[in-house]
């Protein structure tokens, strides 16, 4: 990176910006996960296969130059299924934290903010939701509301969301103390001025960090649901349901173009995720040094 | 250890592993277990008067022999005198009485009522108005006959399959709690090869041989049901922990890897057949154009010969092809892969591409829409459900997959009827009889109420088929009405029939004697060994 | 003390209450009847109903709720539609199996964690972390199922040195010691997996709130003291950061009788995991309510417990809200 | 007692502030650090109240309770003759009454690390409160707090930085800049130059001197540092563990002090140079803790002159010189 | 003359921040002599805390140039585990912040014995004696029960008093106090400066002392050194320092002393140049009321005055010359 003259000014942003850069894992990561995303939103002009034309003359190919990472059990193209597959993996994921990230912060604020009563309440329904059993939830719930993408976001978002309400309110009970809380205050700005221009700023880093956790959580719940058969309505792709092809020890040993290459971007799409939070997490943390 | 491939192994073993991918869940009484991996286990603890040998045939077993009356009315079974319960008791024409009793009470939960109800007196005792059935008569400690209302075919076979239950031990306890009886349930005594010595529920049970059975003690001595993973099949093998394994769900490729392993294949045909059903009070599927365009836009055989790897037979009417009563090939129509007659016959249903979207329409404009309910666990039937979406994408047909776990299909399909096609696989039973799954009455349309006559087919014409094959023992007669009915539903189509996928199983080298058959795998395990 | 704990029972109990009423709520409203498969397609539909009727499948929720609820107060959780027996007899048998499994994982993981996250953190910023960092992120990032069949593929197959399923050698009758060697055996796999996650997310918090602790004062005083930094790492920095991590382990406490659903399904290993399973693709109502309800118990009583353990292990904590 | 026709602006009466504590993991709240104990005092337009004590004896708390930061226990806090606290809550003045006053009353907190949002811009936090309280277009609010910044001795170039980049003397005027911006009235500052160097000190107390005389502020100011407070403040409260012993004006308490404890903590101030001699008052003895605070006089553990009613009774305060006020059994 | 104990020769310490590689003590010359209280005093971010803990081995900081000598011995050449000899042996550190340097989570006693532990491993089993003995030598009442208490149990005094007592335990020779009672209130303060002048003159001990408030320094010092932008400007005995201070910065530090108030404060105009500021001439060239020409272009070398009087200023230059 080019050197800035020592006199001139720098932001709190840019410092953060620049630690971030120094993290070579986390520029990697993002680097990987805008690969994907392109790729996947821009999947038709990559490939001409949809995801759904079988050919039943030729089932599991392996690749060749037709079919560049071969066919599936039904054969279709394995490539554009990936690449089509990567926009419902990534959209789960996103859409899925933000419904977290919303309903979260929303809650732990509150009951992080105001305390007494409504922070019992809170906390309550947060310990229900954190005894219910995941997948027997979620199973229930799909058969009540159906599969499909959208249901599966709305499943992981309003199963998940307590952790990040839990971070929230751990972390503004721990800034709510400090006294630019009470010079807020003092100015006369009432609680929710309060909220969202001093304490929600505050609490960024430990939210991005848990909402960067929330994608890759996701992309794995979307996977594992597809395990038990509840992911996206045939025959969309996902890179879940795609591993999940895998499932046996004959196309484990023999065609590792079924499984490879999603199992492949499951983790590179994971990791990526993970470094980059990690990042993000030392990026805003002043105290930790570049 | 466990090391050491199976193939290979040169010790003489005495103990026999076979391998399901579901566990038993320990209703181990024949009257009212419901699945099929606790029937396996009744299969082997107990017994039957008769019982079906690999050619298909009914031979006596538990029974000496067994007569038919002049009138086919009356069937008397002798049984063998050195049967004893597994705790020692004397096997008595008193428990074949009792076992049919039990199945006539009221208070009965499992699902054979049906095979007693046409005996002299059953319905009375059913209704609590006798004291006891009228037509079972204990003649004599090994003697019993069976006295019928009218003649109803299916009776005497699905009777002498009907696994005896001791007096002694489920006499004490009411019908009606039966179901409840965990202990009971759990550890049953029977009269059969094998003896239950432990039920591991989500993992094995464990057999020993009888040593008084009647037919001789089993040649090896230990038994033993495990619980694997499918997918893992291969890995249980390697490692020596399984003599025999269902194969279906493996690969053509990985059953061949195994043969060349020294593994022995067997194959033969299955007693179910996978289909897609039509939603018959659905407007447009009554249409039998529509019905029958589907057939001819799916490509069946090459479905069966690419999804199942060519592993079984095209089922062109719902009846076994390996079954005795299947008409004739020629006589039914095989539907053969024609897309310019799928097209034509939806034209001829008032079905047309005009506006050149790809999907056809009828003159107000509407399009054929379908969705088509599907069960996610279970592989083959998904792929099927994906081909034939993209089958009738083709001739302009619209069909969007509904998943869900097979208790949801169940509900949706069966006790709900809000559906419009429907994958399933339609079990069959020894006898023939077509009368559960399409007479009329077995029609529900009230939501909520269950009737295995799914697609509401309803047809004065075929329930007359059905009732003259049931009302008769001779088999040739019965099997031209079975015949006409055959060719009557491959006419009508109420449902896709796709294919009948062979059973296959891989079993160890050395296991000699292990011959199943379609109906009854381990009617001759106190044969097995392993050399 | 006392008060306390009454107190939070009672609202443990309010927890549960909610708990029950919406799983019941959900898994009733879904489609799907366990009692379907005891139904017989040769039963006429007059009979099938009424014998639905007799088992209570037309009552409303509600009224369903109230017999179940009425029940499970006495500790009655009914009758498995499944497996025809009490569901709690079912759930005790299977617990067993899957303490065996988790606690073995769950002290794998804790030890290895721990270890690790320190030996990390102490060398932050070096190729170890690194290495470390991408080996634990690698570990979040599998599939469980999937990683569980290669390591099937690998040690079952391939290798073919360790079992694929269950939990001993059936065709072996071993005791003593040699049984005990036997079911260690089957447990490789399944812990591997069990642990890999677990370890990996462990490792992560150990490893910042270890260096939380580094960047603290004290740490600085420890070495003017004349400890080495290693040394002050193991004794000052560990104590500390041990007391979130603590917690955190109680918090993890309940996983250890939930069992590993896909795990448990994957290996066959006869645990609630796997009951859990079949209990949601059967319908089986009565195990669904019974298994959450022991797991929601044990996550009240986790909770409560970590925060006992945090004011025991922590003297600043005094002060309880 | 006091009969000056000078307007008084800020009456304290009887103000305690009591944290609950449990002693023992999981007791009940029956224990409260007393850190505030029945204060009252008041202070005149346009004069400085020096606080001054131990640490930890409630002089912060004070200050808050008196803003309503924090919630008091009890007592009342009269500002212009509106009541802003009262434990009878109908005799005070209504929320919105109380948001508009907020503008006329500021802090200056303590720990200059904490009392600044570290992710908002200087400008944003000086603005903050004009935005809130003055009726202005952006322009006129930006031209504000960049006037009242360079007030305090603050380039106005620093409002896009952020207050990480600051010193901790530059952080202490951005916040008095920040309690200045919106034309206080009344300003609590609370130990605005502990920790900082001795030149900045002297430019931070310069400048707040400056603003009292142009703008007719009222402060009260705590602090540790005698030196400052002697010449810097009009009068002095000399609190110990929650209670003011002695009152009165800046010079005489410095010069004459009273009570035992004004005279030990004045003889603890360091020289000015070595050559200085000084005779120190050593206090021995355990130092209470607020929440078990002594019977009778709360300095008896530690007083050199105790007596037996020291320990019996609490002093009533004793009015010396017309102008002073001491806590101690000795002024009988 | 007497042999200095600690001698600090052209010390140079840089950070690497995300601005690139800082230079926070540009070559700082201190020297402590046996039984003496040196006072370093300097603007805040001089440099002062950074040159004591280099001492110990603790900055943290790049050490670019220099030589620390202690007892005769080059210590910036030791290893780790030599180091750990001397810390809190030989030498031992009082930090600023009382709050914050002990373990929160380990009783006082603990924390004292560790002291035992890692120099006399001999002793630690019958410590407690002598450590009583060593607090009520420090006027700590109630010795006995302070040793089982928390430190969040104690005020801010005794906490600085524990802290003292934990460098005193092994008799060393040097103590580094870093604004020891910064935090504290005047009486506090004092108690805990008597009880560092009482160590020094009674043991012998060599204090080395950094503070901001020259009360403090008249109270204690023997002698000053005065930094100001990571070098030492001015070094010299404290009567000098008062009387007769030589470079502008003491003499306007001593300027700003709140007592010579007149109806204002006195405050040094200008600011310290930035941290990544290059700068050629003195430092204090902008703020300097004497600055010439010289000042701005060249770098004003040490002038030795009188015996232990020297001074870097290019006027001190001119004047001698
Ligand atoms: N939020 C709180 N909860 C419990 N106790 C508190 C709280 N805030 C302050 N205290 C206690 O109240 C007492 C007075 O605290 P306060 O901060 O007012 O002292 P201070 O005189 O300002 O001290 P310093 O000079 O160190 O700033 C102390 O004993 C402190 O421990
Ligand atoms: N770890 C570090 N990384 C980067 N810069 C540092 C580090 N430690 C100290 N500094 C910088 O070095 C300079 C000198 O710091 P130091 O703590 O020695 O100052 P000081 O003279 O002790 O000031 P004060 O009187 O405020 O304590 C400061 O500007 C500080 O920002
Ligand atoms: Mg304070
Ligand atoms: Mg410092």
């Amino acid at each position: 990176m080019r050197k800035k003259k020592n006199t001139e000014y720098v932001s709190l942003n840019e410092i953060s910006f620049r630690k971030f850069m120094k993290n070579r894992l986390a520029v990697a990561g993002i680097i990987v996960i805008a690969l994907l995303v392109l790729m996947s939103a821009a999947a038709p002009l990559i490939t001409d296969y949809s995801i759904s034309r079988t050919d039943l003359m030729n089932i599991s190919n392996s690749p060749d130059s037709s079919h560049i990472l071969g066919t599936d059990e039904l054969g279709r193209d394995v490539f554009a299924r990936l690449l089509y597959g990567g926009r419902v993996s990534i959209l789960v994921g996103i859409a899925s934290m933000c419904v977290q990230v919303v309903i979260g912060v929303t809650m732990g604020a509150i009951a992080g903010y105001f305390g007494g009563i409504t922070d019992k309440i809170i906390m309550r329904i947060i310990d229900i939701i954190m005894c219910f059993p995941f997948f027997v939830i979620a199973v229930s719930v799909a058969a009540v509301v159906g599969p499909g993408i959208k249901n599966l976001i709305i499943i992981i978002g309003f199963l998940m969301w307590p952790n990040i309400a839990r971070i929230v309110r751990a972390e503004i009970l721990s800034i709510k103390e400090n006294d630019y809380i009470m010079a807020a205050k003092a100015m006369g700005l009432s609680s929710f001025e309060i909220i969202k221009s001093h304490v929600l700023p505050n609490i960024m880093s430990p939210v991005l960090v848990a909402s960067t956790l929330a994608i890759a959580n996701g992309i794995l719940t979307e996977a594992s649901l597809s395990f038990l058969g509840i992911g996206v309505r045939l025959p969309e792709p996902s890179w879940g349901n795609m591993l999940i092809a895998a499932q046996n020890i004959g196309t484990l040993q023999r065609e590792w173009w079924l499984w490879m290459p999603a199992g492949a971007l499951i983790i590179l799409m994971v990791l990526s995720i993970n470094f980059v939070g990690d990042g993000l997490r030392d990026a805003l943390d002043p105290r930790t040094k570049a | 250890g466990c090391g050491g491939s199976g193939g290979n192994s040169s010790e003489a073993k005495d103990t026999i592993v076979y391998s399901m991918n579901t566990t038993p869940q320990g209703i181990f009484n024949p009257l009212i277990s419901n699945i099929k991996e606790d029937d396996y286990v009744n299969a082997v603890v107990y017994a039957s008067l008769m019982q079906v040998n690999e050619k298909g045939e009914i031979v006596p077993y538990l029974a000496e022999k067994s007569e038919v009356s002049e009138d086919m009315k009356t069937i008397t079974y002798d049984l063998k005198d050195n049967a004893t319960w597994h705790d020692g008791e004397k096997v008595t024409a008193e428990d074949v009485a009792f076992t049919l009793k039990s199945m006539a009470d009221g208070g009965y939960t499992g699902g054979y009522y049906g095979d007693v109800q046409n005996i002299k007196g059953a319905e009375a005792y059913h209704n609590g108005e006798a004291e006891d059935v009228e037509g079972i008569k204990v003649v004599d400690d090994d003697t019993i006959e069976i006295q019928f209302e009218k003649v109803y075919a299916p009776a005497v076979t699905n009777i002498g399959n009907l696994k005896i239950l001791p007096e002694h031990i489920w006499g004490e306890v009411p019908v009606a709690e039966w179901q409840n009886k965990t202990d009971l349930l759990n550890k049953p005594v029977g009269c059969g090869p094998y003896k239950l010595t432990e039920f591991t529920s989500g993992s094995n049970v464990k057999f020993e041989a009888a040593s008084d059975f009647f037919d001789g003690a089993a040649k090896t001595k230990n038994l033993i049901f495990k619980v694997i993973n499918a997918d893992t099949t291969q890995a249980e093998f390697k490692s020596g922990s399984i003599d025999i394994a269902n194969v279906e769900a493996l690969k053509k490729d990985d059953v061949s890897a195994l043969e060349n392993e020294g593994y022995k294949l067997v194959e033969f045909p299955n007693y179910m057949f996978t289909y897609m059903g039509f939603n018959l009070r659905n407007e447009k599927l009554r249409d039998k154009n529509i019905r029958q365009a589907f057939m001819y836009a799916v490509d069946r055989q090459s479905i069966l010969d690419n999804i199942v790897e060519g592993r079984g037979e095209i089922v062109n009417t719902p009846m076994l092809p390996s079954s005795w009563a299947y008409p004739e090939e020629s006589e039914l129509n095989a539907y053969k892969y024609d897309t310019e007659k799928a097209k034509e016959l939806l034209k001829a249903a008032g079905y047309e591409d005009k506006d050149g979207d790809g999907f056809v329409e009828n003159s107000a404009g509407e399009k054929l829409k379908f969705s088509l309910v599907c069960q996610t666990d279970n592989d083959i039937r998904q792929k099927v459900a994906v081909s034939i979406q993209e089958a009738m994408k083709a001739v302009g047909v619209e069909i969007e997959i509904d998943s869900m776990e097979y208790s949801a299909v169940m509900d949706k399909v069966v006790a709900n009827h809000d559906y419009d096609l429907y994958m399933m696989g339609n079990t069959l039973s020894l006898d023939p009889d077509p009368r559960p799954m399409w007479h009329s009455e077995a029609i529900s349309n009230e939501a909520g109420v269950i009737g295995y006559n799914i697609v509401a087919y309803n047809n004065p014409e075929t329930d007359a088929l059905i009732e003259k094959g049931n009302a008769t023992l001779d088999q040739e007669e019965r099997k031209s009405a079975y015949a006409e009915f055959g060719k009557k539903l491959n006419e009508d189509v109420p449902e896709m029939y796709l294919f009948c996928q062979n059973i296959e199983r891989v079993y160890n080298s050395k296991l000699e004697g292990y011959t199943p058959s379609t109906f009854n795998e381990f009617y001759n395990v106190n044969n097995w060994v392993i050399k | 003390m006392r008060k306390f704990l009454l107190k939070r029972l009672g609202v443990a109990l309010i927890v549960l209450f909610g708990v029950s009423v919406i799983v019941f709520t959900l898994i009733h409203l879904q489609p799907g009847n366990p009692y379907l498969n005891m139904i017989d397609p040769s039963m006429s539909p007059d009979v099938v109903e009424q014998k639905l009727r007799e088992l209570g499948y037309y009552d409303p929720i509600y009224i369903q709720y109230m017999k179940w609820i009425g029940r499970a107060i006495t500790g009655d959780f009914g009758y498995s539609t499944q497996f025809n027996a009490p569901v709690f007899s079912i759930i005790l048998d299977a617990l067993g199996n899957t303490i065996l499994i988790s606690v073995a994982s769950f002290i794998v993981s804790s030890v290895l964690a721990i270890v690790i996250g320190i030996i990390t953190a102490e060398k932050s910023g070096t190729w170890v972390d690194y290495l470390v960092t991408v080996l634990s992120f690698i570990g979040i990032s599998i599939p469980t199922f999937f990683f569980a069949l290669i390591l099937i593929k690998i040690f079952g197959y391939d290798l073919a040195i360790l079992p694929s399923s269950g939990m001993e050698t059936l065709t072996e009758s071993y005791t003593g010691i040699a049984y005990i060697f036997d079911v260690i055996k089957h447990m490789i796999l399944p812990v591997t997996v069990l642990s890999l996650t677990q370890t990996a997310t462990l490792i992560r918090y150990t490893r910042s709130s270890m260096l939380d602790a580094l960047s603290q004062d004290y740490m600085r005083t420890a070495q003017a003291k004349g400890l080495t930094r290693k040394q002050a790492i193991w004794t000052h920095g560990l104590r500390n950061s041990l007391i979130s991590i603590v917690t955190v382990l109680c918090l993890q406490l309940p996983t250890l009788v939930s069992g590993a659903l896909i795990t448990e399904t994957v290996f066959v290993w006869p645990g609630i995991g796997t009951l859990n399973y079949n209990a949601i693709m059967n319908r089986d109502y009565m195990l669904i309510m019974g298994i959450t309800m022991m797991i929601a118990v044990v996550i009240v009583i986790a909770n409560i417990l970590a925060d006992v353990l945090y004011a025991v292990v922590d003297p600043r904590i005094k002060v309880m809200e | 007692m006091n009969t000056d026709k000078e307007k008084i602006i800020l009456e304290v009466e009887n103000l305690k502030k009591y944290y609950p504590i449990r002693k023992k993991a999981f007791g009940k709240t029956e224990e409260y650090v007393k850190s505030v104990d029945g204060i009252s005092f008041s202070v005149k337009e346009n004069t400085i109240l020096g606080v001054v004590g131990e640490s930890g004896c409630g002089k912060s708390t004070m200050g808050k309770a008196i803003l309503n930061l924090i919630e008091p226990t009890d007592g009342r806090v009269i500002y212009n003759g509106k009541i802003i606290y009262s434990n009878d809550k109908k005799e005070c003045i209504s929320k919105s009454e109380m948001t508009k006053l907020r503008g006329e009353m500021q802090m200056i907190f303590q720990d200059p690390y904490a009392s600044l949002d570290p992710r908002k811009s200087i400008e944003s936090i000086v603005s903050e409160g004009i935005k809130k309280h003055r009726n202005l277009t952006k322009d006129e609010i930006r031209e504000k707090a960049a006037e009242i910044l360079e007030l305090c001795g603050m380039d106005r170039a620093c409002m896009v930085r952020y207050p990480h980049e600051f010193s901790g003397g530059q952080r202490q005027r951005i916040g008095i800049a920040r309690s200045l911006a919106i034309n206080p009235k009344f300003v609590v500052c609370d130990e605005p130059t502990a920790a900082l160097d001795v030149s900045i000190q002297s430019q931070i107390l310069n400048l707040m001197l400056d603003l009292k005389e142009k703008m007719g502020l009222t402060y009260i100011f705590i602090s540790h540092n005698f030196n400052v407070v002697k010449s810097f403040c009009d009068e002095i409260a000399v609190m110990y563990l929650g209670k003011i012993v002695e009152y009165g004006p800046a010079e005489k308490i410095y010069k004459n002090p009273k009570h035992p404890y004004t005279q030990a903590l004045i003889s603890s101030v360091p020289r000015n140079s070595p050559d200085e001699k000084k005779e120190r008052i050593r206090l021995t003895g355990s130092i209470p803790s607020a929440v078990e605070i002594p019977a009778g006089c709360r300095f008896s553990t530690r007083c050199p002159y105790v007596s037996d009613i020291c320990r019996q009774k609490e002093p009533e305060g004793m009015n010396l010189d017309n102008d002073r006020t001491v806590y101690c059994h000795l002024y009988k | 003359m007497m042999s200095s104990l600690l001698e600090i020769k052209n010390l140079e310490v840089s950070f690497d921040t995300v601005m690139g590689r800082v230079s926070v003590v540009r070559g700082v010359d201190i020297s402590v002599d046996k039984g003496e209280i040196l006072a370093v005093v300097g603007e805040s971010g001089s440099g002062k805390s950074v040159t004591s803990l280099a001492v110990m081995g603790l900055s943290g900081g790049k050490i670019e140039n220099g030589e620390i000598i202690f007892d005769g011995k080059d210590i910036l050449g030791l290893t780790e585990k030599e180091m750990c000899e001397i810390r809190g042996n030989d030498i031992s550190m009082i930090f600023q912040e009382p709050m914050t340097s002990l373990n929160p989570v380990v009783t006082i006693y603990k924390q004292l014995r560790e002291v035992y532990k890692i120099h006399m491993p001999e002793k630690k089993d019958n410590c407690r004696e002598e450590i009583i003995e060593l607090l009520e030598k420090l006027n700590i009442p109630d010795a006995e029960k302070i040793l089982k208490k928390y430190p969040f149990e104690l005020s801010g005094g005794l906490k600085q008093r524990i802290m003292i007592a934990m460098g005193l335990i092994c008799n060393p020779k040097l103590i580094i106090a870093d604004e020891p009672t910064t935090a504290l209130d005047v009486t506090t303060q004092a108690e805990i400066l008597d009880i560092l002048k009482d160590i020094s003159t009674t043991q012998k001990k060599s204090v080395m002392i950094i503070t901001h408030d020259l009360g403090v320094v008249a109270e204690i010092a023997d002698r000053v050194s005065v930094m100001y932008f990571g070098k030492i400007v001015e070094n010299c005995s404290t009567e000098e320092f008062f009387k007769n201070a030589c470079h502008p910065y003491s003499k306007d530090l001593i300027g700003a002393m709140p007592d010579n108030f007149d109806g204002r404060f006195k405050s040094i105009e200008g600011n310290v140049p930035g941290m990544y500021e290059e700068v050629k001439g003195c430092p204090y060239f902008s703020r300097c009321s004497y600055a010439s020409e010289i000042c701005k272009k060249e770098e004003p070398p040490v002038i030795k005055i009188s015996g232990n009087h020297s001074v870097r200023c290019h006027r001190a230059e001119q004047q001698e010359v």
